[in-house]
C-alpha cells in the first residue's frame, strides 16, 4: 500500500506513471521507484523461490546487500530488485530457483 | 519449523546445522566454515551470515568474537555482469 | 490471546517520582498555581534545542550539553515555542488554571490525521491507557513547527499530571 | 563520460550524511571533490530519517534528517562537488577505485579517498526469519519514508535500541500498527523519550522477551514471542502469537567497512561501535595511506556525529592537499573535535568516546 | 604422550593433496598428523578450478607424456573410487577442452594430437570446429578452429574433496591440525626426525612436505615455481552444456568453466606477482581491479551469451610448478624420512593417486603401482623449459615464452 499522505512528509509526489509487467500481470508503478517497492505498494511481497529449498523470499536489506529479493527482470535472473530502478514496460518474473534466462546461454 | 533446519546462509541456504557440524570438524573461523559449508559463498558474499556464523563458532569453540574475523573481502563487492566488468579500458 | 499484550513494568519509563525530581518538572505549587512547561527528559542525552528556542532564556541546559534542561518558572510565560522543537517530543503544557474544574494539556503531535478543534478523543496517560474524555481546544500546526502540532485538549482536572496525549485518530483495531 | 580513467582529487564513496559533509567541506576550500553512490539520489540514510535530530544549534539539532540532507546537497552543489549517482565502487587497490556506472566500468585516480560507506543492519536468525516480511528495521523505514511504501499493515519489531524505537514510532507515522516492540534485555536500548512517545500511543515493549518464530505461508502471518530468563533461554508457557505481517529487526548495526578491509586497513574490535572498526586517528585518517573514513564504517553512531566526522576528515584532507594552512585547519579541527565530543558526552555517548579513543590513540596510528 | 609429541607421519599441507595423503596412511593403519597453517584448501587446493584435467600445456611434457600420464590415469580412476568411498565431491568426467582460437593454433594442436598418439596416448581425440561446438554450445559465435579432447577428464569440487579427505582421514585416526604454521623440518645427521611449529615439537618417523607452492621454503633441496594465479566466480547458473578447458585469450592463456554443482561458473588464467622490482611477490591473494576486470574479459570473449552474468568474487592463487613442469613426488635424496610432494598446476588430477602412491611408499618402501623416477625429487632438473622465475625479469621471459608472445608480456610487466 502506498502512503498517500504522509503527516511528516506531506502529500505523496506526483512521479510519471509507469506500468511493469509481473508475471504476465500489469501494475502501475512510478518511474524510477526501486522495483521492489512499486511490487511492494501492488501487495506482492513474495520476489522469488529459493533454489534448494524452494522458500519464498521477499525484501530484506531494501539497500542491495543481502541479495533475497533478487528476481527475473527482462529475461535476467538476479537483478536485485531493491536497487533497481523500475522502468516503463519491464517484464519483472518471480524468481524460481536459478532462475530462467531469456538468452539462451 | 524445526530448530534443525534453520537457515544461517540465505543465499546459499545453509543450515545452522551444517555449520555446526563444520565447527566440529575443526573449522573455527569464518573462511574455514566457508570452505567446509559454502556459507558465503553465495550472491550476497557472506554479508549477512557473516556475523551469525561469527556468533555461532564463539558459542560452540569458545574463541573470542574479536579473534574471528570476517573472510577476505574480493572485488566486485556487489555482484556485476562481466559484459560490464569487461567494457573498460585503460585499467 | 485476547488479554491485551501489556509492557513489561518498569522496561521502559523511569518512574513518575524520577520525572518529577527532575530539574524540568515544576513544582506543586507551581503546577497548582499558573500554566507551566513539563519537561520530562530524565536522560543525560547531548541535546539543547529547547534552551536555543526558548525567548525568555527559562529553559537552561548549559555546559556541558548533556545537563538535564532546568527550568526557571518565574522567567517562563507558558508561550510553547519548546513544545514542538523537543527533538524527543518530551515537552508539555499543563495548565491547571483553565476553569475551576478543568485543566488543558497541550502536547506534541504528529499523527494523520489531526483531531478538529471541538473533537471530542479520549485523552491517554504516559502508557497510553485512556484516562478520561476530553475536548480539543486548539490544533497548532504553523509551518514553523515543522509537522509537529501542538495540540491542547481540556480534561478534568484530577487527570493533568497523568493524561499527555489523546488516543490515535487512525483506525484501532480493539480486538488485540 | 567518454574516458575510462578519471583523475580525481578526492574521491568520497557514499553520498550519505558523512559522505556529503566531507564532501561539502573539503569542497569549500576548493578541493576538487566527486562523490559516488549506489543510489538513484544522494543523502544515503538521511533521508530515512524523518525525526528531528538532537544535538546542539551547531548540530542542527530539532531540524529534521532528510532537511538536513537537502541543506548538506545545496552546499555541496554550491561548491561544485559532482556527484555520481547510482555508481557501484567495486573495488579499491591503493589509489584506485573500480567503479560501475551507466553499463560501464571506469578507474578513478585518485589522490585521497574517504571511504563513508555507512553501516549495515545485524541479522537475526530464528525460525521463519528467511519468510517474506521478516526484514531490517532500516529495510521498513526506507520502503516507507523514501519510497512511501508500506511495508505492512501490522509489525512487530524486535529491538528496543533507537533504532528499533524510532523506526516503530516511524511505523505509526506511516499508518502501520505496531504490535509490540519486544527486546532481549530486561532495559531498552534507546532513549526512553524516544521509548515515552511510542508508550502514549500504548504499544506495549517487553523486555526480557525475544521473538521465537516468524509463521506463514508464503509471508509472515503471525510471530510468536516469549519471555526469556536470564540466560536467554526461552521460558515454557510464556510464548504468545501475535498476527502480525512485518516483522522488523533492529538489532544494531554494523560498519560497512569492505572497502576498508579490501584496502588493507587495520582493524580493531569495538562492540559498542558496532564490530571490527577500521582504526583512523583524530584526523579520521585509516592506516592506509590517503585513505580516510568518516561516519558508521568508522564506528556506529548518529548521523550527527557521522556529519561531524565528515567535516574533520573535509578539513584535514583540504589541509593535506595544500588548499589550507595548518594553523587554520588546526583550529577549525579542534572546533570539529569539539562538536564531536560534546555529541558523546553522557550515558549514551561515553562508551562510544572512550572507543573512538582507544581507536585514534592506537599505536598502529604512530 | 600427548598427541602431537610424535608420531609416524608428519604431512604439512591441508590441501587435496596433503589430505588424501593423510587419509591413504591413516587408513594402513599409520599414526599421521596433518599440520596445515592456514585452513584446509585455503592454498591452492581452495583457489583453484577443481578441473582434472589429466596433461595440460602443448610445449611442455611431450616427451613424457605417458609417464606423467600413469599418474593422472590412476587418479582418475582412483577419484572415482573414492567418491564410493568418502563421500559426494561432485566428480564428473565430463571432457575438457585445449582450444585452437587461430588457424596455427589448431595446425600445431593437429601435429600435437598426432604425436601424442605415437606416444600411446590413445584417449586424445582431435575435435574439428563443428564437434567442439556441439560438445559446449556456450561458445556461440566465437572463433574456434577446433580442439584437443579427453572425454575421461572433468571437474570436481576441490573443497568437498579436501573436506570429504580429512573427514575420512579423521575417522581413520588421523589428527588435522590446522591454523599451525610448521617452522621448520627437524634434523638429526641427515636423517629427519620430526618438525618444530608454534605448539612445539613433533616427532616422527617420516615427513611429508606437500606444501606445493610453498614446499622450497621448508626444504630448500627443491626447487618450485610458484606462480600467482588468478579467477572470477559468477552468480550461480542453471546448468550448462561446458567443460574445463585451455585456451589463449589475446595472446595469454586461460582457462576455465568448472561449473560446480551449485551453478557457478569460474575463468581465469595465471596473473604477475606483484611488489616492487627486487621485491616481487608471488603469493600475493590481493586480486588487482585490472585482474578482475581481465578474467570477465576472458568470459565475454569466450563465450559471448554469457555475458550478462554477474560476477559474484574473484581471487588470486598460488600455483606451483617444478623447473620441468612434472611434479616432485618423492624422496629427497641424503635426507632419510622425508617426502616432497609438489609442484602441482593442476593436483586434481593427482590428489588421490598420490595419496595412495606416498603410502605405498613410506609402508613398503618402495613403489608398486607405477614408475615414479619421472617425479624423483632428486632428478637432475634441467631448466630449459622453465627459467628461474624467482628474478621477475626471467619470469617475465618465461611468460613471453609460454604466450608465444614477448610483446604482449613486455606490456603486461608494464602495467605492474
Amino acid at each position: 500500500m502506498r502512503i498517500f499522505y504522509h503527516p511528516i512528509l506531506g502529500k505523496l509526489e506526483e512521479k510519471r506513471k509507469i506500468t511493469l509487467e509481473v508475471d504476465g500481470k500489469k501494475i502501475a508503478a512510478y518511474e524510477g521507484e526501486p522495483i521492489a517497492a512499486a511490487l511492494l505498494a501492488a501487495g506482492i511481497r513474495v520476489l522469488r523461490m529459493s533454489p534448494k529449498r524452494e522458500e519464498p523470499r521477499g525484501v530484506f536489506c531494501a539497500i542491495g546487500r543481502c541479495t533475497d529479493c533478487v528476481m527475473i527482470v527482462d529475461g535476467q535472473p538476479n537483478v536485485r530488485t531493491c536497487v533497481t530502478p523500475a522502468r516503463d514496460g519491464m517484464k519483472i518474473q518471480t524468481q524460481k530457483g536459478l532462475g530462467k534466462w531469456a538468452k539462451k546461454l | 519449523m524445526s530448530k534443525k533446519d534453520l537457515i544461517i546462509c540465505r543465499c546459499e541456504e545453509v543450515t545452522e546445522e551444517e555449520i555446526k557440524k563444520a565447527i566440529r570438524e575443526g573449522a573455527d573461523n569464518v573462511d574455514a566454515v566457508k570452505r567446509a559449508t559454502r556459507a558465503g559463498m553465495g550472491l550476497c558474499q557472506s554479508h549477512t551470515c557473516y556475523t551469525l556464523i561469527v556468533k555461532i563458532i564463539h558459542e560452540m569453540t569458545g574463541k573470542p568474537i574479536k579473534e574471528i574475523l570476517p573472510a577476505t573481502h574480493r572485488s566486485p563487492i556487489r555482484p556485476i555482469t562481466a559484459e560490464i566488468l569487461a567494457k573498460s579500458k585503460n585499467m | 490471546m485476547k488479554d491485551r499484550l501489556k509492557s513489561t513494568p518498569g522496561a521502559w519509563v523511569i518512574s513518575r517520582e524520577i520525572l518529577e525530581a527532575s530539574p524540568g518538572y515544576p513544582s506543586k505549587e507551581e503546577l497548582k498555581r499558573k500554566p507551566v512547561i513539563v519537561i520530562e527528559c530524565p536522560e543525560e542525552i547531548p541535546c539543547d534545542p529547547c534552551e536555543t528556542i526558548c525567548p525568555r532564556g527559562a529553559i537552561v541546559v548549559g555546559e556541558p550539553i548533556t545537563n538535564l534542561p532546568r527550568i526557571d518558572q518565574d522567567k517562563c510565560n507558558a508561550c510553547g515555542l519548546c513544545i514542538p522543537i523537543c527533538p524527543g517530543l518530551a515537552i508539555f503544557l499543563v495548565d491547571n488554571t483553565y476553569s475551576e474544574k478543568e485543566a488543558t494539556v497541550s502536547f506534541p503531535y504528529e499523527y494523520y490525521p489531526l483531531p478538529k478543534e471541538g473533537d471530542e478523543v479520549n485523552a491517554v496517560n504516559r502508557e497510553g491507557e485512556i484516562a478520561c474524555k476530553a475536548k480539543v481546544l486548539k490544533v497548532r500546526d504553523p509551518k514553523s513547527h515543522d509537522h509537529t502540532s501542538v495540540i491542547t485538549i481540556v480534561i478534568p482536572k484530577e487527570y493533568s499530571n497523568q493524561v499527555r496525549g489523546i488516543e490515535l485518530q487512525q483506525k484501532v483495531d480493539k480486538n488485540e | 563520460m567518454g574516458k575510462e580513467t578519471m583523475n580525481v582529487e578526492l574521491a568520497v564513496v557514499g553520498g550519505g550524511p558523512a559522505g556529503l559533509a566531507v564532501a561539502a567541506k573539503a569542497a569549500s576550500y576548493g578541493v576538487q571533490v566527486t562523490v559516488f553512490d549506489e543510489n538513484e539520489r544522494p543523502g544515503g540514510q538521511l533521508f530515512k530519517q524523518i525525526h528531528k535530530f538532537f544535538g546542539s544549534k551547531e548540530h542542527q539539532a530539532g531540524i529534521r534528517g532528510h532537511d538536513i540532507g537537502y541543506s548538506l546537497l545545496s552546499q555541496c552543489e554550491e561548491f561544485g562537488v559532482k556527484t555520481m549517482l547510482n555508481t557501484v565502487v567495486w573495488g579499491i587497490e591503493k589509489n584506485m577505485l573500480g567503479i560501475q556506472n551507466n553499463g560501464r566500468t571506469y578507474t578513478i585516480k585518485t589522490k585521497k579517498t574517504i571511504i563513508a560507506t555507512g553501516a549495515s543492519e545485524n541479522p537475526l536468525c530464528f525460525p521463519g526469519w528467511t519468510l517474506s516480511g521478516v526484514m531490517g528495521a532500516g529495510a521498513a523505514q526506507t520502503m516507507m519514508n523514501v519510497h512511501r511504501v508500506q511495508p505492512g499493515q501490522k509489525a512487530l519489531m524486535v529491538g528496543s535500541g533507537n533504532v528499533g524505537l524510532i523506526v516503530s514510532y516511524q511505523l505509526l507515522l506511516a499508518g502501520i500498527k505496531v504490535a509490540a516492540i519486544v527486546e532481549a534485555l530486561p532495559k531498552i536500548g534507546g532513549y526512553m523519550v524516544h521509548a515515552a512517545k511510542i508508550r502514549r500511543t500504548g504499544v506495549p515493549i517487553l523486555t526480557s522477551a525475544t521473538i521465537c518464530e516468524a509463521r506463514g505461508e508464503n509471508e509472515v502471518e503471525e510471530a510468536v514471542i516469549a519471555s526469556i530468563d536470564e540466560k536467554g533461554n526461552v521460558m515454557e508457557g510464556t510464548q504468545r502469537v501475535l498476527p502480525v505481517d512485518l516483522i522488523c529487526i533492529a538489532v544494531g548495526l554494523r560498519p560497512l567497512a569492505e572497502l576498508c578491509w579490501m584496502a588493507g586497513c587495520k582493524f580493531m574490535f569495538l562492540p559498542v561501535l558496532g564490530d571490527h572498526v577500521p582504526i583512523h586517528d583524530e584526523n579520521m585518517r585509516s592506516t592506509v595511506k590517503d585513505i580516510y573514513v568518516a561516519g558508521d564504517v568508522a564506528g556506529i553512531e548518529e548521523a550527527s556525529t557521522a556529519m561531524e566526522e565528515g567535516r574533520l576528515a573535509g578539513i584535514a584532507v583540504a589541509e593535506e592537499l595544500g588548499y589550507l594552512g595548518s594553523e587554520e585547519a588546526d583550529e577549525k579541527k579542534n572546533l570539529a573535535r569539539k562538536r564531536l565530543e560534546s555529541l558523546r558526552l553522557g550515558p549514551f555517548g561515553d562508551t562510544r568516546a572512550e572507543a573512538k579513543r582507544k581507536l585514534t590513540e592506537s599505536e598502529v596510528n604512530r | 604422550m600427548k598427541v602431537f609429541d610424535a608420531t609416524d607421519v608428519v604431512v604439512i599441507g591441508g590441501g587435496a593433496v596433503g589430505c588424501s595423503i593423510a587419509y591413504h596412511l591413516a587408513k594402513e593403519g599409520i599414526d599421521v598428523i596433518l599440520f596445515e597453517r592456514g585452513n584446509l584448501a585455503s592454498g591452492a587446493s581452495g583457489r583453484c578450478g577443481g578441473m582434472v584435467v589429466q596433461l595440460y600445456g602443448r610445449e611442455l611434457n611431450i616427451d613424457k607424456t605417458r609417464k606423467r600420464l600413469n599418474l593422472t590415469q590412476l587418479n582418475t580412476h582412483r577419484l572415482l573410487e573414492l567418491q564410493d568411498k568418502i563421500g559426494d565431491f561432485e566428480y564428473k568426467q565430463i571432457g575438457s577442452f585445449d582450444i585452437a582460437v587461430s588457424e596455427e593454433e589448431w595446425n600445431s594442436l593437429k601435429k600435437l594430437v598426432e604425436i601424442q598418439h605415437k606416444l600411446g596416448d590413445n584417449e586424445i581425440e582431435l575435435l574439428d570446429e563443428k564437434q567442439t561446438r556441439e560438445i559446449m554450445p556456450i561458445f556461440g559465435d566465437r572463433t574456434v578452429f577446433g580442439s584437443r579432447y579427453r572425454p575421461s577428464d572433468g571437474n570436481l569440487n576441490p573443497f568437498k574433496l579436501t573436506y570429504l579427505l580429512a573427514r575420512a582421514a579423521k575417522k581413520h585416526g588421523a589428527v588435522i591440525c590446522t591454523n599451525n604454521k610448521i617452522e621448520e623440518i627437524i634434523e638429526d645427521n641427515g636423517k629427519v626426525i620430526g618438525v618444530r611449529s608454534c605448539i612445539g615439537k613433533t616427532k616422527a618417523k617420516w615427513v611429508v612436505n606437500a606444501t606445493n607452492a610453498w614446499a622450497s621454503q621448508l626444504t630448500k633441496e627443491v626447487e618450485i615455481i610458484p606462480v600467482r594465479e588468478i579467477a572470477m566466480i559468477t552468480e550461480a547458473l542453471p546448468e550448462l552444456r561446458s567443460c574445463p578447458f585451455e585456451a589463449r585469450f589475446e595472446g595469454e592463456f586461460a582457462y576455465g568453466t568448472t561449473q560446480t554443482k551449485d551453478g557457478n561458473l569460474l575463468i581465469g588464467g595465471p596473473g604477475l606477482p606483484t611488489g616492487e622490482p627486487g621485491n616481487y611477490n608471488y603469493y600475493d591473494e590481493f586480486i588487482r581491479l585490472s585482474e578482475t576486470k581481465r578474467c570477465a574479459e576472458y568470459l565475454c570473449g569466450f563465450f559471448p551469451s554469457l555475458r550478462h552474468v554477474n560476477v559474484i568474487r574473484s581471487w588470486a592463487g598460488t600455483m606451483a610448478f617444478t623447473p620441468d613442469g612434472v611434479p616432485f613426488i618423492g624422496p629427497i635424496p641424503n635426507k632419510e624420512g622425508l617426502l616432497v610432494v609438489a609442484g602441482f598446476a593442476d593436483g586434481m588430477a593427482d590428489a588421490a593417486a598420490v595419496g595412495e602412491l606416498i603410502t605405498e611408499y613410506i609402508t613398503q618402501v618402495k613403489f608398486i603401482s607405477i614408475p615414479m623416477e619421472i617425479f624423483d625429487p632428486g632428478r637432475p632438473c634441467p631448466k630449459i623449459e622453465w627459467p628461474h622465475p624467482y628474478v621477475h625479469e626471467t619470469l617475465h621471459e618465461f611468460l613471453a615464452k609460454k604466450y608465444n608472445n614477448l610483446e604482449l608480456a613486455n606490456k603486461r610487466i608494464n602495467q605492474i
